[in-house]
């Protein structure tokens, strides 16, 4: 024999799912929400998608490099994490403050705590809620979707000079003539005014709002394809939204006027984006699977009373990132029982 | 058994420098940590909880060391609370009387200060032991120390949270304040980020200190 | 404030201005004792404990001193008496449940002198609140803390096992996630409070 | 003026009834503990700050009293007086002789064939459980830094042919790499046990030579030479009898033919006899 | 032991009357200062001021240590009336506002704002005492009694920022609605409470001839 | 659960994973024989227990059949001299574990007829249960299954317990391996002869066969030949991995858990795999020893793969030199290849336990070493373990040498290393090793 024989230890045989190609196939399953973002809010939304996503490999290359853990970026992770983030981002946030988001999530939210799988919660929510701490108008300030000429000119606040205040959009909005622009995202306008889009409406996604969240039917086509390639757990974007219908559905029982219908608190917003691609980011979430529902459900939950009680619009984004503070604990109170355990399973010594 | 050895300090110029620095009370013994997060958005509440501070440290250690052959065990410590509160107490209505804007922005901190485990904690282990030129000049160290910490995070903060410092504008009309800075996640944020660059240095030196002695020892 | 619901008081002490990550109160022994969920429970508990305590004490001294129009020793009064009581406390278990005593009771001198305990009375003072309506702003306060501390020890346990680098490990690392978990809470702003 | 008089009236009888109330308290309540408790508790900083683990600085003195935990875990005291607790509480070190590790193996991969190619977790533990690691010899040396992984002292480094080396230093005779290493071959010894077999092979007659190129093979040269019982050949093996270390010399490793027998010198140095083979080669080879 | 405690007390209890007693007078001064500086920033053009208190029977010049909520009368430089601040509060972003509102008797409106506490985001919340854009609503607010004179004859509200048209609306602030609708709530609340009462009890407070200096 | 079950065709337990099966490689190769190898090599300990003591002497010769080592005590068995030859040595040899263990060497007489000489005519019938147990361990009978435990010792349990059902283990859930299948098929009627034997041993009331349904032949086969006289049925349960763990199967047959750190006779249950039942059929009757087993061999290293009859001790270099093994040999198992022990050294021997031997390919893509991402708590291992341990937490609890708090806080000690979690993870974490690893140093410290 020219080479000694191999030894390893068993299993000898191995499942071909590595974590790589899963990364790769959520960027492949964020990719046409990408391209409806683009179709929607034109060169903005591209340049801004750009910007995040290079900005966050550059991040995580050079913290990986800086304490030794080899070439990361190759994992994909990182490029979920740029592209989500400026999913969530409004079309026309000034670019400077999307690099600082992408890189505070990926330094802050994730380098910080040794990279893939030891960050304690979501990186891209972490770059998006400091820059929601740090920049609250500009994070609230929406354009219209389908303008015209979007895909030959920007809008004027993505080019805003680096630690500026963001040019103002309200001249060039108005020069789009529009006849029905409020500058406020459904959430708001049913938040502040009680008034309630269509669902139709805010289903497919012909609406203002965050570049990638607008179209809830797309999030659910592509969601279900990672699913269905078990690529992503199902079980926590389900828990998700059965949580926030059923804490909707009473309220909106009493008083419809007041209160939204769960048709729309499920479709509108974030909420889909942050179900399917964000609140199933498996580092984030508990590792057990009534952990993981658990999880889910307390994220639909908060949601909806941050939306209908809170003093902010959105809840998403932070009921995401409190679950994930929130993960460990549910983690270790839904440790498996163990086949055969007499007694409790754990402590027993 | 062992005796305990007498443990009193004689004065040096280290007594001061000691908590500039080395035992820096924030910083290196991670103590009083409250008012340092919390004052702290703008420089101008750094330095006057600073100062607040410094005063209350001083005069209660120093009453203290003078004091500690009176003092008995059993009392000790609710003697100790007594005495920084009414110093707490004294500078609570100087400041009112000075400024009740200033006294307004600082807000129940000037009253926190009683609770401020470097006052209590400086009180146990150094005041009760030393004599009081020492106590005086260790004191106004710590005091200094934890003045130097303060305004470490309040011009990080105010010059980032609201563009300017001390309350003079620096960047002209546009610029855009992180507000974040300025709210509670952004003293977290820059206390950590002031202690991360401090282990950095350190394990610079330490690497540095590695190296010497293994070319030294390659050389040998 | 006269009439605030208890709901709201609760709420609001509790997580939209948790003592700990939105008021700075406390900071010393949450980053002390929150690397363990067990001893963090442990503390959690007994910070609740103290703080109805100390809430019902600062009550009676407010209406005393208010009697004698001695209001400006209002703060030395707080401070003895709450230390003075909760060391009584301490005696009481350490005598008569040692079991107790070694669950909770130790933590209670780290609790004593805390910025926490002193602030809460401060604050039920300043916000005029009523005798129920300070009971509940303790509580809402107390477990407020302990949320603050489930939580930071849940995570700190997770990252004992992770692979921090060297620099960020230790003081460092748990200001990060306190400033991170203070984040998130900004979420809970406005909550309890009426809006629109 | 009144209100100076109530004033110090009212606190005067605060006083006093505060400190009635712990006085008396402290005599019906009073529960024994460990004098030493309350003299390293003078010692502590007292900020009750938490940063040693426990929940402040009196429980952090019982802890010490009772030997649980080091005075080094305080972040907020001097070092000086950390050292003073530490004397203060210390227990004898005691005497005796220094001990250190030693490794009774030589076959690293410049002299040791290998039979497969082991993949895995790079642990020699892992190895061991996978048919023994690979090596040629089942007793030989992995060479994949378990114990050099365990040493708190930092004391144990692998040499450049994957041997571990021992820094007599720095060890401590902790014995962690001894309950560590799969195959057993380290020992704690007197630094004064010069003569070393490093070798562990049972393999019969010359078997061995086919595995690894310094191997005992029991041929006895080195007993011959020596003082009657120093040295003895059991199961295949050369065995030093130290009881005898004083009879010791380096006479005995002159004529082994393979080098298992060696010398240490004080400095870490290792002198094989002049006969040893002298075998260089990068990695281990295949056996034939 | 009971002595040294008995005695540190005592000893503390002296220091601390000592300095109350010493800067109690520059404490009331700097209170008052503060109190005139505010009143005359709500009543633009109030040089002096005369505090009142809500009553049972109505508004009564203040005495001190009186409960009740307090009113000031703020006169112009010739002792005619100016207007009347009063004090409101409503939750905001993040706490509990409280405001002090100038109206004036004569227009029937609101002529000035100024928020006393608030722990609003800087930046963000803290607009509503600082945006000239936003404080223009505070000029001239409309706040008429309704006939019978019981409660203004249109409540003050807030509207998304430009879509103000009538005077009795607020335009709101962009990225700070809730610390807006708070405001607004405040004043109108406090608006429909006290409008009432201090139009009728106009006399008591005209009446009052200042006394400063 | 219970809804589920409804649809399922056949009964199964929780977790667990569809590995690829490669069975068709051998499933339809009847058991052949291969001619002696010129020596073979029968260490002492291969079997759990106590190693044999040898009873011949350097030099002797021996028949085939004739004793050669007798038991040392009740946990341990004899061994029986594989074929008819001289004793060259006893020695050290190379085993599968690694270290080299005391074997017998035996020179076979290439001119010897190979006749079993050793027979002993008994009366099954007239057996009382305590001789059979004897019989049994005379046979030198261990488990055939892969455990090698020593098959007479569980037809006696613990006092207090009482058998009360026999389970015969023919899942064979390993890939690759079919001896099992083949045993059922072609020794049916030794198989239910061994369990007549097993049922009178150990006084069980019923006797359940379970195969996993990638053998319904196999099931239909017994169905037809079981006597309806006996309480012995044959049940096809789902085809997962690991089916045929006994935890497992007496999970999916009975639904009923063996306690945590008990054994199946806790709950008074017996499992014997096919293959032992069968060779006790064949044994018995005639007081033979155990000296030979069904071997499956396959893998895609090897160039004609199949299922033997092979005699214990042949060293593994001739029987590949036989089958053909292909250049492209990376590893050589023993066992199957979710649980087998690669070996190290060709001259190890096949031994009592060894049911297959599975040559991969070096370049296989399936165990090219993967990169190994850090832990991202997908949860997948969790899904998969059979036993509902938490292999994510023990994996980070093992790379931060936490051993003890794996043990005591998360349930080492239940891990039967099937390999469910190293399966499916996908950051291709070595989970399994790192729970070995953490099993033997605590093991370690505890003497
Ligand atoms: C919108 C979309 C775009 C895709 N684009 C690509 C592509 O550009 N290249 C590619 O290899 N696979 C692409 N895929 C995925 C493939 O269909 C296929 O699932 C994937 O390549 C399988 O990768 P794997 O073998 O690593 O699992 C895309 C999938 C979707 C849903
Ligand atoms: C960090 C932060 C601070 C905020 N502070 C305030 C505030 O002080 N006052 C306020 O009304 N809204 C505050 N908001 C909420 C939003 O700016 C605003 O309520 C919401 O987006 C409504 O948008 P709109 O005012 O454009 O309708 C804050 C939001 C964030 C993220
Ligand atoms: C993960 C795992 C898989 C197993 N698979 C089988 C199998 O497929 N067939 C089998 O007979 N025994 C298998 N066993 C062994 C059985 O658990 C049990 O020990 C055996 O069936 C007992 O019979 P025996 O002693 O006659 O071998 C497996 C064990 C484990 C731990
Ligand atoms: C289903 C799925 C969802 C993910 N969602 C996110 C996300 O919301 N934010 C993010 O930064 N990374 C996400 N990632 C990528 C990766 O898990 C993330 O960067 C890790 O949290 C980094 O340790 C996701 C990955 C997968 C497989
Ligand atoms: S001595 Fe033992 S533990 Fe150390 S490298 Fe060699 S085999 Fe491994
Ligand atoms: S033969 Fe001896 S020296 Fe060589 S590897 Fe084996 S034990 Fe080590
Ligand atoms: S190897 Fe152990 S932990 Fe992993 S799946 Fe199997 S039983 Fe569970
Ligand atoms: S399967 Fe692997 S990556 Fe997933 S949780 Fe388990 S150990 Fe972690
Ligand atoms: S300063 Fe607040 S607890 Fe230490």
């Amino acid at each position: 024999m020219a080479k000694p024989i191999e030894i390893r230890t068993s299993p000898h045989l191995k499942r071909a799912i590595s974590v790589d190609r899963i990364m790769r196939n959520v960027v492949f399953a964020l990719l046409p929400i990408c391209a409806f973002a683009v179709y929607q809010f034109g060169l903005s939304a591209l340049l801004l998608i750009a910007t995040t996503t290079s900005v966050a490999m550059l991040t995580e290359w050079l913290f990986a490099r800086a304490s030794g853990r080899g070439n990361t970026v190759s994992d994909w992770s990182v490029v979920i994490t740029g592209i989500l983030l400026a999913l969530t981002l409004p079309p026309g946030f000034p670019l400077w403050m999307a690099a600082v988001a992408a890189f505070v999530g990926v330094a802050l939210g994730k380098a910080l705590f040794g990279g893939l799988g030891y960050n304690v919660m979501n990186p891209a929510l972490v770059g998006r809620a400091f820059v929601q701490a740090a920049f609250p108008v500009a994070i609230t300030s929406w354009t219209p979707a389908f303008a015209p000429g979007r895909f030959t000119e920007v809008i004027p606040s993505t080019f805003t000079m680096p630690f500026m205040q963001p040019v103002p959009v309200t001249d060039w909005i108005a020069g789009l003539e529009l006849d029905a622009w409020s500058g406020a995202t459904p959430l708001a306008l049913q938040k502040f005014q009680q008034i309630e889009l269509p669902v139709s409406e805010v289903f497919t996604g012909m609406i203002a709002g965050s570049a990638g969240e607008t179209s809830a039917l797309l999030i659910l086509v592509c969601g279900l394809w990672l699913a269905f390639k078990r690529m992503l757990d199902w079980r926590i974007p389900v828990a998700v939204m059965a949580g926030a219908v059923l804490t909707a559905l009473p309220f909106w029982l009493m008083d419809a006027s007041l209160y939204p219908s769960p048709w729309f608190v499920l479709f509108s917003g974030g909420l889909m984006l942050g179900a399917w691609f964000m609140a199933s980011d498996m580092v984030g979430s508990p590792v057990t699977a009534a952990g993981a529902i658990i999880y889910g459900l307390f994220i639909g939950v908060l949601t909806v009373v941050i939306r209908l009680f809170g003093g902010l619009v959105e809840g998403v984004m932070y009921a995401i990132l409190l679950a994930n503070a929130a993960g460990p604990l549910i983690s270790s109170w839904t440790q498996p029982r163990v086949y055969g355990a007499v007694k409790k399973a754990r402590g027993a010594k | 058994m062992a005796v305990l050895p007498n443990t009193t300090e004689n004065l040096s110029l280290d007594t001061f420098v000691r908590g500039l620095w080395e035992e820096n009370p924030v910083f290196v013994m991670l103590l009083g940590m409250c008012p340092v997060l919390a004052v702290t958005n703008t420089t101008m509440n750094a330095i006057a909880m600073g100062l607040a501070t410094t005063f209350v440290l001083v005069s209660s250690t120093v009453l203290i060391s003078l004091l500690r052959n009176w003092i008995p065990k059993q009392v000790r410590i609710a003697s100790y609370i007594v005495i920084i509160a009414t110093f707490v107490t004294v500078v609570d209505y100087g400041i009112q009387a000075i400024s009740l804007e200033l006294y307004a922005a600082l807000g129940a901190f000037i009253q926190l200060i009683v609770a401020n485990c470097v006052i209590l904690g400086r009180a146990e282990a150094y005041a009760s032991k030393q004599r009081l030129h020492t106590t005086f000049i260790n004191s106004l160290g710590m005091g200094a120390g934890f003045t130097l910490a303060l305004l470490s995070l309040g011009t990080v903060r105010e010059i980032l949270g609201s563009g300017s410092l001390l309350g003079i504008p620096l960047f002209g009309e546009g610029f855009q304040p992180w507000v974040v800075m300025i709210l509670p996640p952004g003293g977290f944020f820059v206390l950590g980020a002031w202690l991360l660059i401090f282990n950095w240095m350190r394990l610079r030196k330490e690497r540095r200190l590695i190296e010497q002695s293994g070319a030294a020892a390659n050389a040998g | 404030m006269q009439g605030e619901a208890l709901y709201s008081i609760f709420l609001n002490a509790a997580v939209v201005n948790n003592f700990v990550l939105a008021l700075f109160l406390g900071i010393c022994p949450f980053l002390g004792v929150s690397a363990k969920k067990e001893t963090a429970w442990n503390m959690g508990l007994a910070v609740i404990f103290v703080m109805l305590v100390s809430s019902m004490a600062a009550y009676g001294i407010n209406w005393l001193l208010t009697e004698l129009d001695l209001l400006f020793l209002r703060l030395i009064c707080y401070i003895a008496v709450i230390a003075s009581a909760v060391q009584l406390v301490e005696m009481f278990v350490k005598r008569f449940s040692p079991t107790l005593f070694r669950s909770l009771g130790i933590f209670l001198p780290l609790i004593t002198t805390n910025c926490a305990i002193l602030g809460l009375a401060l604050f039920q003072t300043a916000k005029e609140y009523d005798f129920l309506q300070s009971l509940v702003y303790a509580a809402g306060a107390g477990v407020g803390f302990m949320l603050a501390l489930m939580l930071m020890a849940g995570l700190r346990e997770k990252l004992e096992l992770a692979r921090v680098p060297s620099v960020s490990q230790g003081a460092a690392l748990s200001l990060m996630l306190a400033g991170l978990l203070s984040l998130a809470f900004m979420g809970f702003a406005g909550l309890g409070g009426s809006v629109g | 003026m009144s209100i100076i008089l109530t004033a110090v009236g009212f606190m005067a009888s605060l006083g006093l009834l505060l400190a009635l109330i712990l006085i008396l308290a402290n005599r019906r309540l009073y529960v024994y503990e460990d004098p030493r408790i309350d003299q390293v508790e003078d010692l502590l900083p007292r900020a009750n700050c938490g940063a040693c683990g426990t929940a402040g600085c009196r429980p952090f003195a019982e802890l010490l009293v009772k030997g649980e935990i080091e005075p080094g875990k305080c972040t907020v005291n001097s070092k000086s007086t950390n050292q003073i607790i530490a004397d203060f509480l210390g227990v004898d070190l005691g005497g005796g002789e220094k001990r250190v590790a030693r490794l009774a193996c030589a076959g690293g991969a410049h002299v040791a064939y290998i039979r497969a190619s082991y993949g895995g977790v790079q642990s020699c533990r892992g190895a061991a459980l996978v048919g023994g690691g690979g090596k040629g010899c089942a007793w030989g040396c992995l060479g994949m830094g378990d114990c050099a992984d365990v040493c708190t002292f930092d004391a144990i480094r692998l040499d450049r042919h994957g041997l571990p080396v021992v820094d007599e230093d720095k060890c401590t005779a902790c014995g962690d790499c001894v309950d560590v290493c799969p195959k057993d071959l380290f020992s704690l010894h007197p630094v004064s046990h010069r003569l070393w077999v490093a070798c562990k092979n049972l393999d019969p007659g010359d078997e061995g030579e086919h595995e690894c190129a310094v191997v005992c093979t029991a041929c006895g040269r080195c007993a011959q030479d020596s003082p009657e019982g120093l040295i003895e050949i059991h199961d295949n093996l050369a065995v030093i009898d130290y009881s005898k270390n004083a009879l010791a010399s380096k006479i005995a490793i002159e004529r082994c033919p393979t080098g298992a027998i060696v010398w240490l010198e004080s400095g870490g140095q290792v002198i094989k006899g002049r006969d040893a083979r002298k075998v260089v080669r990068k990695e281990a080879l295949p056996l034939a | 032991m009971l002595r040294t405690l008995a005695g540190i007390a005592t000893l503390s209890g002296l220091l601390v009357v000592l300095v109350y007693q010493y800067t109690k007078p520059m404490i009331a001064e700097n209170e008052r200062r503060l109190t005139e500086q505010a009143v005359f920033e709500v009543l633009p053009g109030a040089t002096s001021k005369t505090d009142f208190t809500v009553t049972e029977q109505g508004l009564v010049p203040a005495t001190p240590g009186d409960s009740g909520i307090r009113l000031y009368a703020g006169q112009l430089p010739s002792g005619e009336l100016r207007g009347v601040a009063f004090p409101a509060s409503a939750r905001g972003y993040q706490d509990v506002i409280l405001f002090l509102f100038g109206y004036d008797p004569a227009c029937e409106c609101i002529v000035g704002s100024k928020v006393l506490r608030s722990t609003e985001t800087p930046g963000l919340g803290d607009k509503i005492d600082r945006d000239p854009d936003f404080l223009e609503n505070f000029v001239a607010l409309d706040a008429r009694l309704n006939t019978d004179g019981t409660a203004l004859a249109n409540a003050i509200q807030l509207v998304r920022q430009g879509t103000k048209v009538s005077p009795w609306e607020i335009d709101g602030i962009s990225g700070s609605t809730i610390s807006a609708s708070a405001m607004a709530r405040a004043v109108n609340d406090a608006a429909q409470r006290l409008v009432p009462l201090i139009q009728r009890d106009l006399a008591v407070l005209s009446a009052q001839v200042p006394v400063t200096e | 659960m219970g809804l589920f079950s409804l649809f399922k065709r056949h009964p199964t337990f929780d977790h667990g994973i569809y590995p690829v099966e490669h069975k068709e490689l051998t499933a339809s190769q009847p058991i052949r024989r291969l001619p002696f190898a010129p020596e073979l090599v029968i260490p002492l300990a291969q079997h759990r227990g106590a190693p044999a003591l040898p009873l011949v002497k350097v030099g002797q010769e021996v028949v085939r059949g004739e004793p050669i080592a007798q038991a040392d005590g009740f946990v341990s068995v004899p061994m029986h001299a594989p074929a008819t030859g001289m004793i060259r040595a006893i020695t050290l040899a190379p085993s599968a574990n690694g270290p080299k263990t005391l074997a017998i060497h035996l020179k076979v007489y290439e001119a010897a007829s190979q006749e079993v000489l050793y027979d002993l005519e008994r009366d099954l019938d007239a057996m009382s249960p305590d001789e059979i147990v004897a019989a049994v361990q005379d046979a030198g009978l261990v488990g055939l299954g892969g455990g090698a435990f020593p098959s007479h010792v569980k037809m006696k349990p613990p006092s207090g317990r009482v058998i009360e059902t026999l389970i015969v283990n023919g899942c064979e859930c390993e890939p690759y391996l079919t001896c099992d299948h083949r045993v059922m098929l072609e020794q049916t009627d030794a198989l239910i002869r061994g369990i007549k034997l097993a049922l009178k041993a150990t006084g069980a009331k019923r006797a359940i066969i379970g195969v996993e349904d990638n053998k319904l032949d196999a099931v239909t086969h017994l169905r037809a030949r079981l006597p309806k006289a006996l309480p012995i049925t044959a049940e096809a349960v789902e085809t997962k991995y690991p089916q045929g763990a006994e935890k497992m199967l007496i999970k999916s047959l009975l639904n009923k858990e063996v306690p945590a750190g008990g054994i199946p006779a806790d709950i008074g249950i017996a499992v014997y795999n096919v293959g032992t039942l069968a060779q006790m059929g064949t044994l018995l009757p005639k007081g033979r020893g155990l000296i030979e087993r069904v071997v499956t061999i396959s893998g895609p290293a090897i160039e004609r793969p199949g299922n033997f009859m092979v005699p214990i001790g042949t060293p593994l270099r001739y029987l590949l030199g036989r089958v053909g093994l292909a250049d492209t040999v990376g590893e050589i198992i023993l066992g199957g290849p979710m649980m087998g022990m690669a070996v190290a050294s060709l001259d190890v021997p096949v031994t009592k336990g060894v049911s297959g031997v599975v040559a991969l390919e070096r370049a296989d893509p399936d165990l090219a070493l993967r990169k190994v991402y850090p832990c991202i708590k997908c949860g997948e291992c969790l899904k998969a373990c059979p036993v509902s341990l938490n292999p994510s937490m023990l994996g980070e609890l093992a790379q931060a040498r936490q051993y003890e708090r794996m043990a005591d806080e998360f349930n080492l000690n239940q891990c039967f290393e099937c390999g469910c979690c190293a399966y499916v993870c996908p950051s291709n974490i070595p989970l399994t090793q790192y729970f070995r690893i953490a099993k033997s140093i605590n093991r370690d410290k505890q003497t």
